[in-house]
């Protein structure tokens, strides 16, 4: 299923809400990035993004939740993640989706590391990544 | 049976190996003794999680892992 | 074009960006609305909204925008306004959003009112659609 | 060739009608005048913007629409 197909079926499973907000996250080509590679803790990793689905849907009073990350390697311009949610209102399904967007990145048990010419690179998450996390607190 | 220990993200270059089999039952003494110096050296940054048979751990030293059972040491996330 | 198609051109055409945000709006079918219309004036509304989308690149440093807004009558569950925008940095592409949809909403030459089983009403700016735009200035 | 003067929105009900033509100049008491007492009372609103020949004025009250130019009146906007 491609992220257009997995957004238009998310859009027809909530025809009643008022609105649907997105986001995509690519792999960027700059700074000389050949290939990332996401790994995951598999008996954690998708209970911890469920739970973080429903906690998103009740705090935001949402209609309904879309969660996406992709494992394994992936190459720029291709997609790694996939949020969407639908609500009555335009400002909660916004805030779910950055909500969500923010646990993703630095609150999930998934692990990235980049493909640079001299080699793997882990990547730890950036100190604004963790201000963006603490904003929900 | 054993207790397996898994290395992620990170921690699995650092020990040049994804899993490491020792017998249980494991405590928190026992783990660092069982990962090698590198990796427990790792460990002493408590944001270095740990899960047991499926469970992060509230309080990491007060691991027992039985033999069958999974330890997982999990390093700071960044995913997105 | 539908909104599925628009969203993967847009997501083709800005290969190089690392996120892509979207809202997209719907008639919502409670309060008894059978429909819904949208009226413009034709030499304002589509200039005006063209100015929005480089405002919103300019100040968000967007690689792109995608602003689309119907008019002509509607019927619920049917879309009304999709957004989007690509950018290096999530939040930029967020913002984004946010700025374009809180524009849409009470600054550009668009009249909109609503058939209920008692017939049509003009549908006000809402307060806090009014307080949404403040945020910007 | 006449001034054209067009109703928007709500001001197209209230006033029953989406044109109303009129000979130019059409300065602003003109246009008060020629769009009648209920649409006048509705211009009293600084809300209610006036576009000339697809400008919107800053001060309304500077209009001067020559023959063959069209005048909007724009209540309040709602779109999204």
């Amino acid at each position: 299923m491609s992220v257009g197909e997995a957004l238009a079926a998310f859009n027809a499973a909530h025809g009643e809400a008022g609105g649907i907000a997105s986001f995509l996250g690519k792999v960027r080509p700059d700074g000389g990035v050949r290939a990332l590679e996401l790994t995951h803790y598999e008996p954690l990793t998708l209970r911890g993004m469920e739970e973080l689905a429903e906690a998103a849907s009740a705090r935001f009073a949402l209609d309904g939740a879309l969660v996406w990350h992709r494992i394994g390697t992936m190459r720029p311009g291709e997609p790694i993640v996939l949020v969407a949610t639908a609500a009555r209102h335009r400002r909660n399904a916004f805030a779910g989706v950055d909500f969500l967007m923010d646990h993703l990145k630095s609150a999930t048990w998934l692990w990235k590391r980049e493909r640079r010419v001299d080699g793997w690179h882990w990547i730890a998450p950036r100190p604004e990544d963790l201000t963006d996390l603490e904003r929900w607190k | 049976m054993a207790v397996r220990i898994l290395l992620l993200g990170p921690l699995r270059d650092l020990a040049e190996r994804q899993e490491i089999k020792t017998n249980g039952p494991l405590d928190w003494p026992g783990l660092l003794e069982a990962v090698g110096p590198q990796v427990a050296a790792q460990l002493a940054d408590e944001k270095v999680n740990v899960a047991c048979a499926g469970k992060v751990l509230a309080d990491r030293t007060s691991l027992v892992a039985q033999d069958g059972e999974e330890v997982a040491l999990l390093p700071p996330v960044s995913g997105g």
